[in-house]
């Protein structure tokens, strides 16, 4: 289970929710990061996706992430579109995950590149979102 | 019959603000202006309006409200076509895309002549509310769109990552801005040109950390027409001309970032593009005698220059900052004074590149002149360099 | 080497309304619907998604909201492509031109399978609100526009004109809604399949005079995906496939009307391009098994008939009313329905043109099959048929 | 001079006007339709051109149009764009000048084809625009 933050505004750029990808944002709501893995070459794949993108497989399910990773890139946006001019600047990163995935997200502190990192739920009161922190 | 492509002419506006607001009493039309470029091109090429035979366009901004723009620009210079008549897309690759088109056209025995060509309106829509649109194109618009990352950002986690793995520093990444300005100030038709300092860099606010104002690219209006050819008709206007040496693309498979982890800061597709692209014409980096690279940032003119041979890996900053890649240096990288100097209306952007390539191989470059250019190569991207369309360019006089 | 392109495998969505509206909980994404058919066309062409170098995208409509679609999907996918990818924009011929560029990938050997395919969603958003958007590709945004003029305003001048000229009538034209929709019935994925009589048709309100509501294209939305390959390829793998024999191009150089006064119901571009194509065949119109033709309205069907030689000038109307091209007649024109019936999912409409012709020489249109069918025609076209796009389609099993 | 009728709203969708086709707004504001004329081939062409699209000459001067011609063919729009909504049905025709020249336009009347027209002036509160009718 990812720890959960709430946060009081709506989200600055709501994502879309298809048929198949509702399964992953109910999950994230509750505290579980969840994603496709194939069940024929068992590969993870993120965002969720209804194929296997590495083998072309159509048979999925969902697995649980733990949500473990490590900072590869990070940078902190000042110059904000319209919907995001509010809350500049703020912090992105590409995380990967101890599953082999890489992913971007909201970064919630400065940290120094290669630092191990964990995703975090952000409970706006529109939906979810995810975020990396640093661990401990 | 194998054929070859040559550019035979070329005009381009000057960069900068053309745009007009939607509300003011008198706009700036773009086919107005591009009409007029294609008559300059063309006579500068010095062929016959009915020797045209495809129009290949870049894709038009959402603000250009004529629509189907192709199509229109055909009928206002009524120009009937036996090659394509179409408008491409892709991201910063799109001018290339569309040169590709054109070159196509005649490397299939379409057309003898063909225009490569478009017009980038966007400044009079403010940053932040283009961003609006272009953060669409960061990723997935689900999964990476709701974090606000910006194009430009991206390029940012490169710079940071850089900086990390090769014990570079933002001033090493800044000081490929100060050599851009220096370029642009010898070229007329460039958005910035009063030369700058390394300070000057330094002492602008932040845009994507570690990038400030300098080191992004400006927002700007432009139009390029570029005339190509098979190389019969070039060879029978007696005038210099660029041939297309070789061509050379690749698709990594991945947008922005990769979902497998990799090594971000290497551009594979840069790297292959142009191991395809010296392979046909059987040359190497160290052949080039300058280059003119697809690089919205300080940093992503580093990495494709690294990408594609002309500095070492990891030193490429360094490299910049030591003045080997200024007019003059071992190797000229972007003479035209690059994304951030010369300017980037966007859609267009490949095009300036190939505009500049033919100037400096046809000798007309001035103070920004190469001596004796022979050889250069040029560069256009999809994404974070996902995919790379790479040009080696020869001259002919 | 020569090479020949040949259509290997092929999937689409029955046309309809798939789009949600933007405040609905749920969405239908387009990217997730077009991967899917990815992999059906392949399976359906039997390639290794290995073999696949290139990736032609029709343009999405500004309602997709994941912009760069084309390497977005090449990421979703995890594709490397050495082949281009890109995305074209052409009016109705959009979705010919990205077939187009994916076969100029294979003639050009950068690719040996290359992916044609597009999505085109748009019915969420209303006919008066769209025609906003469409209307500013109907001519001079400030010289023809400001008349209200619609896309389909100009083929119901064309409808006037011809009644006028050949006298024909409503009844006549109108004829050609009920064919289309008879053929329809037999299509699975057409989007309307409930017969109609001529009294139907001729009961329906006016959308623009003399055409009502069902001689002029539904919206709706569609995605197609089309796999093409060299010869070679397609030969070795022992299964039907169609051989693109030849194919024609021509614009003549104005969008919409003429500022020259012309014969603005000879259709001179389909008779230009469709000349091309015949000669480039060896074959004449009389060869044709059947004709699937980009003609948004009745008129456009019986025009474009006429300029491709399939019916005599001035005689596609009367033609239509008496059986010649319907199925089991002389030659059966549109057996998917046409754009009435089948639907016109605009950007991706020439690919289920393209769709229907594989259906059809690979022996696998059902209820709708022509007997024997050998050699089939396909057109699309830009404006007012101002330019067109025609191939040869050729049955080899 | 052309006639001109005054019409009570503004225009549903009024065209740009650039440093270029202002004087030929401005004309026919004042009820004289305009065009260019090739300095070299002396064909007219319509839209006004700062070119010549008959032979690529690249200097033109504007010249007179009687306004007089042909209806070559037309249509009634009863399904309208958002913003001529309120005005549907409308006709609209195409126009063959005297000049040599084809035009569409608004059409006021309901017209057999080959009738005769002239062109008139729509003075809206906002700018003008042109339209065909009958003659006499
Ligand atoms: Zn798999
Ligand atoms: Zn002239």
């Amino acid at each position: 289970m990812l720890e959960i933050i709430d946060i009081a505004t709506p989200r600055a750029y709501p994502p879309r929710v298809s048929a198949f990808t509702r399964r992953f944002w109910s999950s994230l709501a509750e505290g579980r990061l969840e994603t496709t893995r194939c069940t024929a070459c068992q590969r993870f794949s993120f965002p969720p996706k209804q194929l296997c993108p590495h083998c072309w497989h159509r048979e999925v399910a969902w697995a649980p992430l733990s949500g473990n990773g490590r900072l590869y890139a990070a940078t902190a946006i000042h110059a904000a579109p319209l919907a995001f001019r509010a809350v500049a600047p703020y912090r992105v990163g590409i995380v990967d995950l101890d599953e082999g995935i890489r992913l971007a997200c909201a970064l919630l502190e400065n940290l120094p590149l290669d630092s191990p990192v964990r995703l975090v739920v952000l409970r706006h009161p529109d939906g979810p979102l995810f975020a990396a922190r640093s661990v401990g | 019959m194998t054929r070859t492509v040559c550019i035979i002419g070329a005009a381009a506006l000057p960069v900068g603000k053309w745009q007009k607001p939607a509300d003011a009493p008198e706009q700036v039309l773009e086919h107005e202006l591009l009409a007029g470029l294609v008559l300059d091109a063309v006579a500068d090429a010095g062929v016959e309006r009915g020797d045209i035979g495809a129009m290949a366009f870049s894709q038009c901004r959402p603000y250009t409200l004529q629509k189907y723009f192709a199509t229109f620009m055909a009928h206002y210079l009524r120009l009937p076509c036996t090659g394509t008549v179409a408008e491409v897309l892709g991201n910063g690759m799109t001018a290339g895309l569309a040169f590709e088109q054109a070159a196509n056209d005649i490397l299939l025995g379409r057309a003898r002549v063909a225009l490569a060509l478009g017009v980038n309106f966007e400044s009079a829509t403010s940053a932040a509310e283009h961003m609006m649109s272009s953060m669409r194109a960061t990723g997935d618009v689900d999964f990476q769109v709701p974090f606000g990352i910006t194009p430009i950002a991206w390029y940012a986690m490169d710079a940071a990552r850089y900086i990390h793995e090769h014990a570079s520093s933002r001033a090493e990444l800044a000081s490929v801005a100060v050599k851009n300005r220096a370029h642009a100030a010898l070229n007329p038709i460039a958005q910035f040109r009063k030369p700058i300092t390394l300070e000057d860099v330094l002492a602008q606010p932040m845009i994507v950390e570690p990038l400030g104002l300098f080191e992004v690219p400006p927002r700007g209006d432009g139009a390029v027409v570029l005339v190509l050819a098979e190389e019969d008709v070039a060879r029978g206007l007696g005038r210099p001309y660029v041939r297309v040496r070789s061509r050379g693309f690749f698709h990594e498979g991945a947008h922005q970032i990769s979902e497998v982890p990799n090594d971000m800061i290497r551009l594979i597709s840069a790297e292959t593009a142009g191991r395809t692209a010296y392979e046909a014409a059987g040359v190497g980096p160290a052949d080039m005698d300058f280059a003119e690279l697809y690089a919205p940032c300080t940093i992503v003119e580093v990495l494709a220059s690294e990408a594609l041979g002309l500095l070492p890996r990891g030193q490429g900053a360094r490299a910049a900052a030591a003045g080997e890649t200024s007019l003059g240096g071992r190797i000229p990288i972007c003479t035209s004074g690059g994304l951030q100097s010369r300017g980037h209306p966007a859609y267009v952007t490949p095009f300036y590149s190939l505009f500049e390539c033919a100037e400096q191989l046809r000798g007309r470059a001035g103070a920004r002149q190469v001596p004796n250019a022979r050889l250069g190569v040029t560069s256009a991207e999809l994404g974070n360099y996902n995919a790379a369309l790479v040009h080696v360019l020869e001259a002919v006089r």
